[in-house]
């Protein structure tokens, strides 16, 4: 299985504060990569890296073995990265349609294909199409900020605790279309829900106070309690 | 000729108070250099130069005295206008001040002149009140006031019978033109039977026109300054198709070039460089065209001319001695020459009474704006301003 | 009679050239909440240049093009080196902007003089037709030709393009705007000239409504602009439409029934409409 | 620390106000005096202004409308009246009170408008008042406006000088106060999230209502002050220029930091001179203005919080960098 | 024993959307209750009515016996009803102690004291910091709000809420984006509160453990109307909330409690 994107010994800054002190990792094609740690301890400021919103001092970001370190952030999303950020990024005074009409790339048949499978997925979207963003309950918001990154045929997806906020049940039906989605795509996934996390992922990585600690597979995690005291406090 | 006799009088004093009296006369002149009236300004400080030139003669001396002068710049700001006239006072302690080109910065000014008890010419700024109700009796002013130009204005077309609407900016320089306009018109006979007020930064003024077509007058008077202007609009609206005769006073030449659609018009103007014959004007525009690669003399150029020849007048008779009241003494009723012919300061309020002309907005070939032409020249008797102060 | 059509169709037509005017201020400040006082720069130097082209080369549509191109060009030098930094920040954007139109009208005075220059209408645009005691003034009309046509240019970019919606997310979240690939730097740009060309072609369309232009006429008529903005609803283009229409009508109506409000009818109106409208006449409710 | 660094900031602000009180007496240039005098009395305009703007979050297009009526009020009670000390205390109290009621309903409109909303309305009320000095002919002369004496206590420019440094010092420390008291402190919060503060329990209107009567009345007498020194009022007063200068000055010295008006005030005023003075050296400088915007222009760019903003800042940096490399070091040791 | 809070036929229309339907609730005093419920349920619309950052479209809120319907948040608040917010809310430039202190200032009824210097109150800024202490963020106190990492922000906002010290808590999904082994911490902190047996805390969260846990009773809305309302058990085994909040995954849970 090939490598999509590999980070190295990533340094970012975020003005004169040194945040990531070394964060390296993995993402294998068709995987869904977890990142896992406490608060504040860099898993944000990694993906805004990969992303190109807080570009690295040091290191090496590659996609497909192409440096996308020092590119803007739209090249990088050009090259088929979807993010759905923590806080949503949700423009509050555009509608839910105009929201995800900013995001489409390509209006095709696939895509409407595919915002119809989303629109399946998260009814409430369709039923408050015409309404401003801002006005949207939070799990609302989650689901359009998910939708909005869906709707493009991505290769990879970033995504930033998208569980928050969510009922359980949508909980489940996030994690089914990330499943569904496998195939295609392949997702980074920053999550502290554990339950949902140990289901979908395939490997993790721990960061702590900005560099990757630990990783391996999920079946370790699932399995090993000592790990997972260690590492995250639970049992 | 007067060249000379002039020249031979200095020389003159020159020899009486050699010992006595060497350090130099400091004139201040303020006037807006940047700014909405920077125009003027600039109109105001070319004459004055030449002024100077003129009135010594290319010697810069009266009385044996050097006579130099500071320029600061007002920025048309009422502000800046009194910490430059406080700075001319205090640091430069100059014997007069001079200007400026908005009534607002020299209003302010005038209780300066009075602390530091120095003579100030005020040119060009109009405001009646200056030589009115805000006068002291350091305040001379060469320039024509609003009431002045309204009297002219009235001369040029007010007679028994003649029913005349006025149009102004609604400000102080429309609102005072017009009630001056309207005592002066009334006086000769005639009747405004409507007076209207437009908002000088309006983009269309046909609402007011449409009014005073409305009317019926058979003149209409407008007494206008600024660059936002409704000729154009005037021309639209067919005012003069309708019957009603324009009149108004001839601006600058960049003014006059806007105006266009009102030729044919009678008016009255402050001054027009071929309009006054006498050799001081025509002095005036040879060296100015020399001066200033080929250009003439605009409407405010012979006022800063006049104000130095006032001053030099007055310095020559009070033999180089700038003593406020002294210098008062003996500019109140001096008559002294101008490129507009003879000027008086009358006594009452130190307004110079001048000459001034009624005109027709011509077309002349070769000539880009519309030129005004002489009708009959308004004697400084017949265009005399109410006294006010 | 008579007297009701004239002020109309002259308010209307006061109204369409306030409108032009004002309709690179609504992309400007309505839509990309740039507080912009060097957009009275922009249509001077639009004026000033159309009317020199125009005048040198005795061709009224080419004076169009050039007033465009200089605001077009003027836009993009202005948005790279001058807005650019401070977007989002308007405070900054404040002081900047208003350094820039010092600038502004003062090179106008060094490349073209201190005196007012005349601009005339050409020959056939001039004049006017009466019928009966209705008069209609030829450049009116062409005024309120061009204003519509500039409306529906604008709309359409607005509606048909993602443009419109593009810009409004931009503002709100540049970085989210990013991460869907947008280069929002470069749709600003093309916004922001689109907005100094339309500030360019107003002013130099003033230029012969009133017969003549001048350093000053920048900041005059700016204040004028952000009045329609606001009052029509930030962002709203319809609404710049008819507040910039109202504010014509008004002047028109105030100056000859009620003269004597006829100096602060602009700022009557304003208040009065913010008062009951606070968000303006087709402002959004946020 | 932050005791120790006010402490010091002290010292220096005393030694500058103690340095100022001096100056007419060591260096005797009454144009200097005026200049002085001037940015004293600006600066006081600023600083009335950064309560609303840096302090609260308010952007008002109109504040020339408070420093008008002071200005006024003086003028007129000085021309109408006799011009002695106690007409002139009497316009000083009509002038806090015209300002506070006004500034009382233009702060109850906060509640209803938003940002620029609120900055063009007050805009449009300033223009009213504009209209107003305009219109009442009788009273104000008109836009040419008229001069005044004023009582012998203000004759004297020295006197003139020291009064209007006095009001800058006693304006500072009062808004100095103002803004650290557990008031001051709310103001910045709602400056920051109004809606917030709200549910935090405290009443947003009432907070912005003080704010804008502070501001309107100290606005006021910086407006006195201002007549007092031209002894002319005219219609500029209620210009949307006020109302910029007062701004630029706020924004150029640094928003939210009092010291920062009164920097910028001295700023602007002194390039201002000093532009002016070159326009007669060099020809280049005719055209002084395009400098002065040039000046803007470059503030931004170098000084982008403003002056004291950006030396804040960059002071705060400095010191809270010293630990930080301190911290990962030992994080590599324990590595390595 | 009389109802701390309580609504009758609480109402909201957002433009034909009703969010909010003729809900009628009582919560006793120092009781513990959640609500679940669907995403969009209008669970945060009724917090919202409570604290009054909206007003009804019908029916009535009372606090201890009287009508608060048309209070304003704030005299809410300082009548003591207190909020913390699902969108993280807090002062983005000020620092997070500053954040905190000026609940505390709020809580002890300075509000209009403009001449005496804020640091001579030094009481707000020992108790702001024992309450970060709480919610572990102390180590913190002097960053930016704005600069925070989300789980960050979060705490913040909890330690604001419990500065405000007011009688009644309204806590929307507390620990949304908070990290698993600091979830426990503040489960902790408020599980304090609640043994202190002085505060009635209205909880909104997803976390069913978390909610089973520390429950007294648990409401369920639907589409804006309550469904049910009843102890921790009783709304387990309701068929409804199994199916349509819950999900498969939550069935087997429940099965297990
Ligand atoms: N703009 C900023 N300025 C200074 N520090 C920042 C800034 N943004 C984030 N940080 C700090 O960087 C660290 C990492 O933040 P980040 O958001 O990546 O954490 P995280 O792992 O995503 O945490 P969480 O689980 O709470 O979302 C935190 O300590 C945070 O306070
Ligand atoms: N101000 C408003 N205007 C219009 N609709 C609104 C407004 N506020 C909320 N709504 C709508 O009301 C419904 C209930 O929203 P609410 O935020 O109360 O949901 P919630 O139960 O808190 O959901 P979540 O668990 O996702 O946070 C949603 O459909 C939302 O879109
Ligand atoms: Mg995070
Ligand atoms: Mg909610």
């Amino acid at each position: 299985m090939s490598t999509l994107l590999k980070l190295d010994q990533i340094q970012t800054f975020i003005g004169q504060y040194h945040i990531l002190q070394g964060v390296s990792f993995e993402v294998p094609k068709g995987e869904v990569t977890v990142l896992l740690g406490r608060n504040g301890a860099g898993k944000t400021t990694t993906l805004r890296t990969i992303m190109g919103l807080n570009p690295a001092a040091k290191g090496s970001v590659l996609l497909k073995g192409e440096e996308i370190k020092s590119l803007p952030t739209y090249t990088i999303a050009n090259k088929g990265i979807g993010y759905v950020p923590e806080d949503q990024g949700i423009f509050a005074d555009l509608t839910v349609e105009e929201n995800i009409k900013v995001a489409v790339k390509k209006e095709n048949d696939e895509t409407r294909q595919r915002l119809d499978w989303i629109l399946n997925l998260f009814p409430d979207l369709k039923k408050f199409w015409n309404k401003p963003g801002g006005l949207l309950s939070g799990g609302q918001k989650q689901m359009l900020s998910i939708a909005r990154a869906y709707v493009n045929d991505n290769e990879l997806l970033l995504i930033d605790e998208p569980s928050k906020g969510l009922a359980p049940i949508v909980v489940e039906k996030v994690m089914e279309s990330i499943l569904q989605m496998k195939e295609k795509t392949t997702i980074i996934l920053v999550e502290q829900n554990f339950m949902m996390a140990s289901t979908i992922g395939d490997s993790f990585y721990i960061i702590d106070d900005g560099r990757t600690v630990s990783n391996g597979s999920m079946n370790i995690l699932r399995e090993d309690e000592e790990m997972r005291r260690k590492y995250l406090g639970i049992a | 000729g007067s060249g000379t006799e002039k020249s031979g009088g200095t020389e003159g004093k020159v020899g009486k108070e050699e010992q006595t009296n060497t350090i130099p006369i400091k004139i201040g002149v303020l006037a807006s250099q940047t700014g909405g009236l920077e125009a003027y300004g600039k109109q105001t400080l070319r004459g004055f130069e030449l002024g100077l030139e003129y009135a010594t003669d290319g010697t810069s001396e009266v009385a044996g005295r050097k006579i130099e002068f500071i320029v600061e710049d007002t920025e048309t700001k009422p502000e800046v206008a009194v910490q430059k006239a406080t700075k001319l006072l205090e640091e430069d302690e100059v014997d007069f001040l001079v200007g400026s080109s908005s009534s607002g910065d020299t209003l302010a000014v005038l209780p300066l002149a009075e602390e530091y008890e120095k003579i100030m010419i005020v040119e060009p700024a109009v405001a009646d009140s200056i030589t009115g109700s805000e006068f002291n009796e350091y305040i001379f002013r060469t320039a024509r006031n609003s009431s002045q130009d309204a009297v002219a204005g009235a001369a040029a077309i007010a007679k028994k019978g003649v029913k005349i609407a006025t149009l102004a900016p609604d400000y102080s320089f429309g609102r005072d033109g017009v009630s001056a306009f309207k005592e002066a018109a009334e006086k000769l006979g005639a009747e405004i039977i409507h007076e209207e007020y437009a908002d000088p930064a309006a983009t269309d003024f046909t609402s007011n026109i449409q009014k005073i077509i409305d009317q019926k007058p058979d003149y209409l008077f407008v007494v206008w300054a600024g660059a936002n202007s409704p000729w154009n609009q005037i021309a639209d609206m067919k005012v003069q198709e309708k019957g009603i005769k324009i009149s108004t006073g001839a601006p600058d030449i960049a003014a006059l070039a806007t105006m266009e659609p009102l030729i044919g018009m009678e008016g009255f103007t402050v001054y027009y460089h071929d309009l006054p014959q006498n050799d001081i004007n025509k002095w005036l525009v040879d060296e100015h065209k020399k001066a200033f690669n080929g250009e003439l003399p605009d409407l405010f150029t012979p006022g800063g001319m006049t104000a130095a020849m006032a001053i030099v007048e007055a310095l020559k008779k009070t033999e180089g001695d700038a003593d406020a009241k002294k210098l008062i003494k003996t500019m109140e009723g001096m008559s002294f020459e101008t490129p507009k012919g003879k000027m008086i300061f009358r006594e009452e309020d130190h307004q110079a009474l001048q000459a001034l002309y009624a005109i027709k907005l011509e077309k002349k070939a070769g000539v880009n704006y519309p030129v005004p032409v002489l009708i009959r020249e308004l004697s400084p008797e017949e265009t005399a301003p109410p006294v006010r102060n | 009679m008579d007297v009701l059509i004239n002020l109309s169709l002259n308010g209307l037509a006061t109204g369409m050239l306030i409108f032009l005017l004002a309709a690179g201020l609504t992309l400007i400040f309505g839509l990309m909440d740039v507080l912009n006082f060097a957009h009275g720069g922009l249509f001077a130097w639009g004026a000033y240049s159309g009317i020199w082209v125009y005048t040198s080369t005795g061709s009224f549509f080419a004076g169009i093009i050039g007033a465009i191109l200089t605001g077009m060009i003027l836009g993009i030098v202005t948005e790279r080196w001058i807005i650019k930094p401070v977007y989002g920040n308007h405070v900054q954007q404040i002081l900047i902007t208003l350094g820039l139109m010092l600038v502004l009208s003062e090179m106008l005075k060094v490349v073209w003089g201190p005196n007012q220059i005349s601009a005339k209408t050409p020959d056939y645009l001039s004049g006017s037709w009466e019928f009966g005691g209705i008069i209609i003034i030829k450049y009116r009309v062409f005024i309120i030709a061009v204003g519509f046509a500039v409306f529906l240019a604008v709309q359409y970019l607005l509606k048909k393009t993602k443009i419109g919606l593009v810009v409004r997310a931009g503002v709100m979240n540049k970085e989210m705007v990013q991460s869907l690939g947008i280069n929002i730097q470069k749709v600003f740009m093309f916004v922001f000239m689109v907005g100094a060309g339309m500030a360019s072609l107003g002013g130099m369309l003033l230029g012969p409504y009133s017969g003549v232009i001048y350093a000053d006429m920048g900041m005059e008529f700016a204040i004028l602009a952000f009045i329609v903005v606001v009052i029509g609803g930030m962002g709203s283009f319809t609404g710049s439409v008819m507040a910039a229409v109202l504010v014509g009508l008004s002047g028109s109506f105030m100056a000859y029934y009620v003269p004597d409000l006829a100096l602060a009818a602009n700022m009557l109106l304003m208040a009065v409409v913010l008062i009951f409208r606070p968000h303006g006449l087709f402002g959004a409710k946020g | 620390m932050t005791r120790i660094f006010t402490d010091r900031m002290n010292i220096i602000y005393l030694l500058v106000a103690a340095f100022l009180a001096v100056f007419p007496f060591i260096y005797d240039s009454r144009s200097m005096l005026i200049l002085f005098s001037q940015v004293f009395i600006f600066a006081v305009l600023a600083m009335s202004y950064d309560i609303l703007l840096g302090y609260t979050g308010i952007v008002s297009f109109g504040h020339a409308m408070f420093f008008g009526i002071g200005a006024y009020t003086v003028g007129i009670f000085m021309k109408r009246f006799e011009p002695e000390t106690s007409y002139f205390l009497l316009a000083v109290l009509v002038t806090i009170f015209l300002t506070a009621v006004v500034s009382y309903f233009v702060g109850l409109l906060t509640l209803r408008l938003k940002s620029h909303y609120y900055a063009m309305l007050t805009m449009a009320f300033a223009g009213l008042f504009l209209v107003l000095a305009e219109k009442w002919r009788t009273v104000t002369y008109g836009n040419d406006g008229f001069t005044f004496r004023v009582p012998d206590f203000l004759k004297d420019r020295t006197d003139f000088y020291l009064l209007c440094l006095g009001s800058m010092v006693i304006v500072f420390m009062l808004l100095k106060r103002f803004t650290n008291s557990p008031l001051g402190k709310v103001l910045q919060a709602i400056r920051e999230n109004e809606q917030r503060t709200e549910s935090l329990g405290y009443s947003v209107l009432q907070y912005k209502v003080i704010a804008s009567i502070v501001s309107g009345v100290i606005a006021g007498i910086a407006g006195i002050l201002y007549a007092v020194s031209l002894r002319f009022v005219n219609t500029s007063v209620f210009t949307m220029d006020i109302t910029l200068d007062a701004l630029l000055m706020t924004i150029i010295g640094g928003v939210g930091t009092l010291v920062g008006a009164i920097i910028g005030a001295g700023i602007i005023e002194f390039s201002h001179h000093w532009l002016t003075e070159l326009a007669k050296v060099h020809w280049i400088f005719e055209r002084w203005i395009i400098f002065f915007g040039i000046i803007y222009i470059l503030a931004v760019m170098f000084f982008p919080m403003g002056i004291v903003g950006s030396i804040k800042k960059w002071k705060f940096s400095r010191k809270k960098k010293v630990p930080a490399p301190v911290h990962s070091d030992t994080i590599n040791q324990g590595k390595s | 024993m009389t109802a701390i809070l309580e609504t009758k036929n609480l109402s909201i229309i957002f433009g034909g959307h009703t969010a909010v339907d003729a809900v009628s609730i009582s919560v006793p005093p120092n009781h513990f209750k959640s609500i679940i419920g669907p995403n969009g349920a209008g669970k945060t619309t009724f917090f919202n009515l409570l604290s009054g950052q909206l007003t009804p479209t019908e029916g009535q809120v009372f606090f201890k016996g009287k009508e608060i319907t048309k209070l304003s948040p704030t005299k809410r608040t300082r009548a003591g009803i207190g909020r913390s917010f699902q969108i993280t809310n807090v002062f983005p430039n000020l620092t997070v102690i500053e954040n905190v202190r000026l609940a505390v200032q709020s809580h002890a009824g300075i509000r209009y004291q403009m001449f005496k210097h804020f640091r001579s109150y030094k009481k707000f800024e020992e108790q702001a910091e024992e309450w970060l202490k709480l919610v572990l963020l102390d180590d913190r106190k002097d960053a930016l709000a704005m600069n925070l990492a989300h789980g960050e922000k979060r705490k913040l906002e909890i330690a604001m809420l419990l500065a405000l010290n007011t009688e009644v808590l309204l806590l929307d999904e507390p620990t949304a984006g908070m990290s698993l082994e600091e979830v426990p911490a503040i489960l902790d902190v408020i599980r304090k509160i609640k043994q202190r047996g002085d505060r009635t805390i209205v909880l909104i969260e997803h976390k069913m453990d978390m909610i089973m846990d520390l429950s007294d009773t648990i409401m369920v809305l639907f589409n804006g109307a309550l469904l049910a309302d009843g102890t921790p058990e009783e709304i387990m085994k309701n068929e409804t909330v199994q199916s349509a909040y819950l999900g498969g995954l939550h069935r087997e849970h429940a099965a297990k409690a």
